[in-house]
């Protein structure tokens, strides 16, 4: 019954340690978490997903070229024959923006749910759970808590 | 085999006129003209002389946009409002990336929105008198700050265009920046950097250069950052640098920070020849900021603070905006002189902390294994022995985003918020510091009652944001 | 005369009611009504029992506007944006001169204008009742805090009115704070303040009083300010308080500064009976702010430095607009979290610094001095001892604006920051001292050059608001 | 030659500090000071102007009730008969109000100069001896500058 995400950091963007952290968090919910790792390309998020079967994707990006990076991203995933949940989170804009309008752009762009960077990892996974229809499963609940 | 040898001047010009050509602006770079230019700038522009004379740390922030005039005025405004004593000019990603083609896209959109389409400013694209006219509108020292792995190209153009400092190295421009670029590549690049800025040392030009000590700005433990900080500063040496500021970030825990300021200077000059003048670079806080101002402000407090009682030559300023984004330059400012507050009403005063002394003390040894760990590894040369290193993992950092570390060491916080490992993988290090490390997370273990687990990395990782040092377990368990 | 005794039940009586027909609403003041409202409260609203009981440094801003509504607003504001611990009630400036009237007037002209034409709440306008719906709208403990030399009514008003904690004293709301009003007076009227508190101490309703520790707020020399509060702590304690809060004002220095915290709860434990709960509070610094908010932020993140080494039981934070005005409730709150992150990081670092020990004996010295001698001025009367030291200058406060006091002591930075006395004038010392306080400035002295004269007392007034501790010259002489 | 000026603070402000530096830099630069103190009113400026023939009145307000203490001040004096240059200095608006209109406010008053306080006491002191037409004598220089 466990699920596969797909997650990684694209562009040339090298933050790694938000993604350490949420790969840690739906591992420990119980995911199948392929982590992709930095610098990842639209290609290679779109092979992994295919390759793994997976229910969702889940990019990240910090460092201010999202909106650049994710141009075209859900008509590559598309061309590549997958069909899954596309979150995106992080640092979305360069400087001192509104997240509102940072949030309207990415849903622009196709992303099924946008993050801004004080998501709690908890609030990410919870929302996955919802989108892809699951129940938290009892024996997991305190190692999320913990 | 690349080994920790000076590029023969032959070598050095094949190299330079290759990677001139890799963007039409390459051809302007004149050697020659470029020194002229340098001994042409006014005392209080050389990088070297400035730093090394202050009497108190010097503060420098980081800052960059796509447009010349932009930049003119961003820099302008950081010093007069911001009172920096030194500037920086921060590059752009695709630079960083070597693509130029893309940078150049983001400045003419920039040039024709008006927007801030590139994160940095494109120093190559604006090619090297783009650069002069910066240098000859600002009446301070500037440095080149970037991440870039192959960065031979923006040497080039940012030394003759009259720049005199310039931040990264092989190791520390590598492993926390990019996934895909072996060591020895960015080794190889990086000789060439320091060769040139060698090339210019020799004719009197003395070209600062920093390596980057933060690395991944989250959680590093000091001895894996200092050794870091000595071998690229032994490797600028062999190319001929002569002024070389070693760079150490923030973790919070004031004794620890001193300490290891304290280590990274006396280290920094018994492992790099005499003829290097040594400086330090100390920079606020390089992990995650809380998403609140106020809260920023005391963050960078903290960071002041430490400065005054380590003294380094340098502090690397924080805004208030970081959690948030590219600050204004208002909040820019606003961090540098919260920052000039603290160390102005702190530094006449004796703060002799207890401890210091000791936690230098480990962190020395535990230096000392490393860097034996690297010569073993090289059979006494230093470029082989990283590049073999970090390899075996006995080399390593935490958090490397890089396909050539192993990134498998995991630091935490100790009950007093030091930083000490966790997880040790095949970093090598000897037993008696293990068990140290090891007896300082069993009591934090203790304290919060619950095992050690990654679980406890992760709150470390938050817990600066979230408002505290150590990531203590939030009500029950 | 007066002479530190207990008020007789009956003489309480007969000015409790008085002072009540002083204004209409001191009629509404039921003592047994109000014991009852007291009682009602939940225990997160009781002010000495949320103090006494709490493990770390509580945070409390100033705040007080003239509208009830906007002050609940401004109360809730801080608590939940800001996460205050313990909230004020700032008086307004009328009610302190016990102009009730105009206070009236101001108090009418903000319902119909919605300017705050006062610099805070007029508790006796808004009567028991007001006060009461201020209590139980907010949900944490508030004080009372104004700067009222006959504070009688005030006091009867607020305490029936729910509030808890009352700060001031016979000296602190003197001299500080008035010309006109002499010591004998001032103390016959806080005599009945602290009766009344006790009063409702023995029906187990305890009033937390507050002496004002940092007094001028400028460069007052550590053994004044505890000596002060040592005579108010033990007059409020021969009326029956219980629970008693002496205070600080933080000199900026971060070893003379803990030294003193020290020194102020050891020796309050010492000096008052011990039925008396003691404990302290930390102002951050109180004397003239730097113009710019950024820098402010230093300021106040150095004050947060020094509560988390020297952990007092409570912490009053400035804002970053003190300078310019009164503060908006957001700058009140980012004072409140700036020093909230910095306590926060540090507070778990064990952080001992050397000469505290030292420094806190030479302040206990001192303050002994100055003890004995009040002592001594009232053959063991401590009323008439107090008045007495003051009038010959044997006890003295620099920058007293008051008559009661010479203001003729005046004080210096030495070379280290800390605050020496530089003219004593007839301040009572030992010889012995005074020759420690000389040689520290003599080295400041030579250090500058110059000789020691008003002019670096002055430069030492305005140095922490142009960005240094210590007011050396600029430039050249 | 020295001339005499009456310092104080209006209403019943007790701010000290700022007029005892004023003090010491008015004499420091040849003045003859006439220090009321904290808490005068406006009586007890008129009367001591009066008395000591006073050149000027130097005001004082930090508080936040200035506007209050100061209306009919200029009526005072000239009802006593004093005609002196005046002016106030401090922190004159209660809260964070724009300096320009607070300085419009108490010129409209009646007073000569209106000091923010971020003044500073030499401007202060030029700026007298420029409105009573002094030259600052050679020989109190160095003490001035010091
Ligand atoms: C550490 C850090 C670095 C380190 C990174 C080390 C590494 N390899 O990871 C170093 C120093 C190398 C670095 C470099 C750069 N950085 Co940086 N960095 C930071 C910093 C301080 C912390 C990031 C971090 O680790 N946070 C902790 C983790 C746990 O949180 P997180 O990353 O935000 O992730 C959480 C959430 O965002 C969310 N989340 C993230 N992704 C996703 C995805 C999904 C689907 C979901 C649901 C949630 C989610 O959940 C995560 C876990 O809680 C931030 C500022 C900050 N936030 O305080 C700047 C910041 C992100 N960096 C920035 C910049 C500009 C850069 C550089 C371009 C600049 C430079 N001068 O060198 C380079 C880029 C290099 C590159 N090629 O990527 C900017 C980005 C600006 C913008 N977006 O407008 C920031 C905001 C700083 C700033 N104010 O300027 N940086
Ligand atoms: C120290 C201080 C106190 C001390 C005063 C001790 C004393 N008796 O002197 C204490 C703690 C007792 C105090 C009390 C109060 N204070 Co007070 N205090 C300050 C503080 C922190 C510093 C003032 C100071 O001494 N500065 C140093 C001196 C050298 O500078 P200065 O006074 O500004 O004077 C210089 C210039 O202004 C100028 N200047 C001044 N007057 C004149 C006149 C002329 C003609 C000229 C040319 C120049 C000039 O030259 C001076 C010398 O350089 C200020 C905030 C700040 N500035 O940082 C608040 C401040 C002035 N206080 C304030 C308030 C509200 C009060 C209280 C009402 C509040 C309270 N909660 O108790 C009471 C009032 C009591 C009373 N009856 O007056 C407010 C005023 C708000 C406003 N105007 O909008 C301020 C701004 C704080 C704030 N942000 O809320 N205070």
């Amino acid at each position: 019954m466990s699920q596969t995400v797909v997650l990684g950091v694209i562009g040339s963007d090298a933050h790694v340690v938000g993604i350490t952290i949420l790969e840690q968090a739906f591992n420990a919910a119980g995911f199948d978490v392929i982590n992709l790792g930095v610098q990842t390309s639209q290609e290679e998020f779109a092979e992994a997903a295919l390759e793994h079967d997976a229910e969702a994707v889940l990019v990240s990006s910090l460092y201010g070229h999202a909106e650049q990076d994710c141009q075209g991203f859900h008509e590559t995933l598309e061309a590549t024959g997958v069909d899954a949940t596309t979150y995106i989170g992080g640092n979305l804009a360069v400087g001192q923006d509104d997240f509102e309008e940072t949030r309207a752009t990415f849903e622009e762009l196709g992303f099924d749910r946008v993050f801004d960077s004080e998501t709690d990892t908890e609030e990410a996974v919870a929302a996955l759970r919802q989108d892809l229809q699951l129940r938290t499963p009892e024996t997991e609940r305190p190692t999320i808590s913990s | 085999m690349i080994r920790d040898e000076r590029i023969p001047s032959e070598e050095l010009q094949r190299i330079d006129e290759q990677i001139r050509s890799n963007w039409s602006t390459g051809e302007a770079v004149d050697f020659e003209d470029a020194i002229e230019y340098h001994e042409s700038l006014p005392e209080r522009k050389r990088f070297a002389d400035v730093l090394e004379s202050a009497d108190s740390p010097l503060l420098q922030p980081r800052a960059g946009v796509p447009q010349l005039d932009d930049q003119v005025e961003l820099l302008e405004y950081l010093h007069s409002e911001g009172k920096a004593d030194l500037l920086p000019t921060t590059i752009d990603s695709y630079t960083r990336d070597n693509e130029y083609g893309k940078a150049q896209e983001g400045l003419e959109k920039a040039r024709e929105t008006g927007e801030d389409t590139l994160n940095g400013f494109p120093a190559v694209n604006h090619g090297v008198e783009g650069c002069r006219e910066l240098i000859d509108a600002i009446d301070a020292p500037i440095e080149v700050r970037h991440g870039t792995p192959d960065a031979r190209l923006l040497a080039a153009i940012t030394f003759a265009g009259g720049f005199q400092s310039f931040e990264g190295g092989p190791i520390s421009y590598n492993i926390p920046y990019t996934k895909r670029h072996g060591l020895e590549e960015t080794i190889e690049k990086w000789q060439f950097v320091d060769r040139l800025a060698g090339a210019y040392t020799e004719r009197g030009v003395r070209i600062n250069r920093e390596p980057f000590g933060p690395l991944t700005g989250t959680l590093v433990p000091p001895s894996i950052a200092i050794a870091i900080m000595l071998v690229e500063g032994k490797l600028a040496a062999t190319q001929g640098v002569r002024s070389v500021t070693l760079g150490y970030g923030q973790v919070g825990n004031i004794v620890q920070d001193v300490a290891a300021l304290n280590a990274l200077k006396k280290l920094g000059n018994e492992y790099l020849p005499d003829e290097v003048v040594v400086t330090t670079v100390f920079h606020e806080w390089m992990g995650g900021f809380p998403p609140d101002e106020a809260r920023a402000n005391g963050v960078i407090s903290l960071g002041g603070m430490t400065a005054s009682i380590a003294q380094p030559d340098k502090v690397i300023t924080k805004s208030p905006q970081e959690f948030q984004g590219v600050p204004t330059k208002e909040a820019n400012s606003a961090g540098l002189r919260t920052t000039r507050q603290v160390i102005d009403m702190a530094i006449e005063q004796q703060i002799d902390i207890d401890g210091i002394e000791e936690e230098q003390d480990l962190i020395e040894r535990e230096t000392r294994c490393l860097m034996d760990t690297i010569f073993d590894h090289g059979d006494g040369d230093v470029v082989q022995g990283t590049i073999k290193a970090f390899d075996s993992g006995a080399l390593d950092v935490p958090f490397a985003p890089s396909d050539s570390a192993a990134g498998a060491v995991l630091p935490a916080r100790d009950d007093d918020g030091r930083v000490r490992i966790f997880e040790w993988a095949d970093l090598e290090m000897d037993d008696d510091i293990k068990e140290i490390h090891k007896a300082r997370l069993t009591q934090r273990a203790d304290t919060e009652g619950r095992d050690q687990s990654f679980r406890m990395v992760a709150d470390d990782v938050d817990a600066i944001s979230d408002g505290k040092l150590i990531g203590r377990p939030q009500g029950g368990v």
